[in-house]
């Protein structure tokens, strides 16, 4: 077994409780955690893919770390954006999930 | 000495991991975000001697940052406090 | 077993049981702390992959402010609703099917995936001197595929206009009321913020050759940002309507521009003079900065809706 | 036989990893918020400061130390304020709140 092997898996593992946790909550900041893992999971995958293997002594492939590079921002305004959408919703309905019964 | 940097690395890992149950048990607001800072300085700590590993630059520069924005979010945490605001 | 490898084990254990109690979290404000244990590990990860870009970013993007982002936000919205009712078993089974079959497929194809070799990563390494900057990653993220952060930068704008879409008010950065931060707390920001402007003027500058970069730079100066309009004095809330707004184009159109001189010049959209490849990048990179952080500091300080805020309070 | 520099810094290192152990112990085993601040806020600066120091005697340039330093100063500056930060909170109630967790 080795590093690669473990992070590959951890990749998975981080998908599975992501994909788990988005299709299981309903309040808006659960979701955009779950999503949030997710992304994490993905990123984890390209990243440990590209560290192994020749030339990965100078660090891993510089291209899908580029790509990782920006899906961290993007993941940050689609988190921001999520947050200030569950703030409206909240104000103007009292509810925290798209559902129409306010479950948790 | 890589071995002994790596070793007290998983070390710190252990007291970081264990550490997770003062966040999850509480109770209140202000121990889990200690137990958060906590895990901050330990992080810090975990990456100055993973640094040694590696000839890689920039890796103390990881841990600067770490240290700067641990604040940040203690000042997130606690700034309610002296927010004065309707109904709270 | 080498220690190394036990490291690694325990990281993806802390990381993947984080991230299951943080995401389930009865209270959703442990939900938040967690989720910045779990940036901070992330971090960590990256760290042992030996990508420090991605530690940098992750570490004050990640950890630093999408955490801060949630603490605020979990103060408006975390009070928890209704439990959800008792699910039916293939309400609780199902969901969990989806997810491990989905990432049983994933690692599976991944940890027989064969390393063939002859990556684009020798190629950037290869060609990195043509660029005009000596790091690969800010070669690769500005130069080789400079299409690609550009659309970036645009996302980031359109997220902070997106955001200043759904609130209620029409003031760009609302006004904190006066408040009463402890004087500690602004005394110890009087350090913290020269020295993280300084950090991040150097992650900008060490972009170049090593790693750091705009978006590492970016990310520390807004978090700076956040720290001032978290005690009280939203930093952008001073500028005029219109400054504010230079100060969140000013990347994107520089890039545009950009690439359009690369268009007349040299043919090709956003291939850069040769002679002059250094120079453009370094202006692209500090308009790129300024715009990304300011744009941060708008997806937190414009979230913040103050008139919601009291309706809900 | 180890040069003297190499065991010095195993000691410090060694020594820094106690204090964290201490520090962790302190924030499961102590009774309440404050005195869990206090077990978090003095024993992790001193670990982090021997850790530092450890690693400052393995430097191959000045510069490297001085930002070993300055990493420390900035997270000794960080943690008080935080920690005066979260006590605040606590004893004005709002911390106070009881979570179910």
């Amino acid at each position: 077994m080795s590093s690669y092997v473990v992070y590959v898996v951890g990749a998975g593992l981080l998908l599975v409780v992501g994909v788990h946790g988005a299709l299981t909550a309903r309040h808006l900041v659960r979701l955009i955690l779950a999503l949030n893992v997710m992304s994490g999971g993905v990123f984890l995958a390209l990243i440990a893919i590209s560290a192994r293997g020749a030339g990965s002594a100078a660090g891993p492939d510089p291209v899908p770390q580029a790509l990782v590079l920006t899906g961290i921002v993007v993941a940050v305004s689609i988190t921001a954006f999520v947050l200030a959408l569950a703030r409206r919703i909240h104000a103007l309905s009292g509810r925290t999930s798209l559902s129409e019964e306010d479950l948790e | 000495m890589d071995e002994f940097f790596i070793g007290v690395a998983i070390f710190l890992l252990f007291t970081l991991l264990s550490g997770l149950q003062r966040i999850l048990r509480g109770p209140t607001e202000a121990d889990r975000m200690l137990s958060a800072q906590l895990f901050g300085t330990t992080g810090v700590a975990i990456t100055l001697l993973l640094a040694e590993l590696t000839p890689a630059a920039g890796l103390r520069d990881v841990a600067l940052v770490f240290t700067l924005l641990a604040a940040v979010n203690v000042v997130a945490f606690a700034h309610h406090t002296w927010r004065r605001e309707v109904g709270r | 077993m080498t220690a190394g490898l036990l490291f690694d084990i325990a990281l993806v254990v802390g990381l993947t049981i984080i991230a299951f109690r943080a995401i389930h979290a009865p209270d959703l404000f442990v939900g938040a702390v967690l989720y910045i244990v779990f940036g901070l590990l992330l971090a960590l990860v990256w760290v042992r992959l030996n990508a420090p870009d991605l530690a940098l970013a992750e570490a004050a993007i990640g950890a630093g402010i999408t955490g801060a982002m949630l603490l605020d936000a979990v103060r408006q919205v975390g009070s928890p609703a209704r439990r959800a009712p008792v699910l039916t078993r293939i309400g609780r089974v199902a969901p969990w099917a989806g997810a491990v079959g989905l990432g049983a497929v994933a690692a599976g194809a991944l940890v027989t995936l064969e390393d063939r070799g002859g990556t684009l990563g020798e190629m950037v390494r290869g060609r990195v001197a043509e660029s005009g900057v000596d790091h690969p990653v800010t070669a690769v993220l500005l130069v080789f595929r400079g299409y690609d952060t550009w659309l970036e930068v645009g996302v980031l704008l359109v997220a902070a206009i997106a955001v200043l879409g759904v609130r209620r008010t029409r003031v760009l950065v609302p006004s904190e009321p006066s408040s009463e931060a402890p004087p500690i707390a602004t005394a110890a920001a009087g350090v913290l913020l020269p020295a993280g402007v300084l950090i991040g003027g150097f992650l900008l500058w060490t972009g170049s050759h090593a790693p750091g970069g705009a978006f590492q730079a970016a990310a520390v100066l807004a978090a700076m940002g956040i720290l001032v309009s978290l005690l009280g004095r939203p930093p952008l809330a001073s500028l005029s309507a219109l400054r504010l707004r230079l100060l969140l184009v000013c990347g994107f159109t520089t890039f545009l521009a950009a690439g359009v001189v690369g268009l007349l010049v040299e043919d090709a959209f956003l291939r850069y003079p040769a002679a002059a490849a250094g120079w453009i990048i370094t202006v692209i990179e500090l308009a790129v900065t300024v715009s990304i952080a300011a744009s941060l500091v708008l997806l937190f300080a414009g979230g913040r809706d103050r008139a919601a805020d009291e309706a809900a309070g | 036989m180890m040069d003297p520099r190499d065991v010095l810094t195993v000691l410090c290192v060694l020594l820094g990893a106690f204090f964290f152990f201490a520090g962790t112990l302190g924030v499961l085993r102590f009774p309440d918020a404050i005195t869990r601040l206090h077990a978090v806020t003095k024993a992790d600066n001193l670990g982090l400061g021997l850790v530092v120091l450890g690693l400052a005697l393995q430097a191959a340039s000045l510069l490297a130390v001085l930002k070993l330093l300055l990493i420390w100063a900035i997270a000794l500056l960080a943690s008080a304020t935080s920690c005066f930060l979260v006590a605040d909170s606590a004893l004005r109630g709002q911390g106070e709140r009881e979570s179910a967790g």
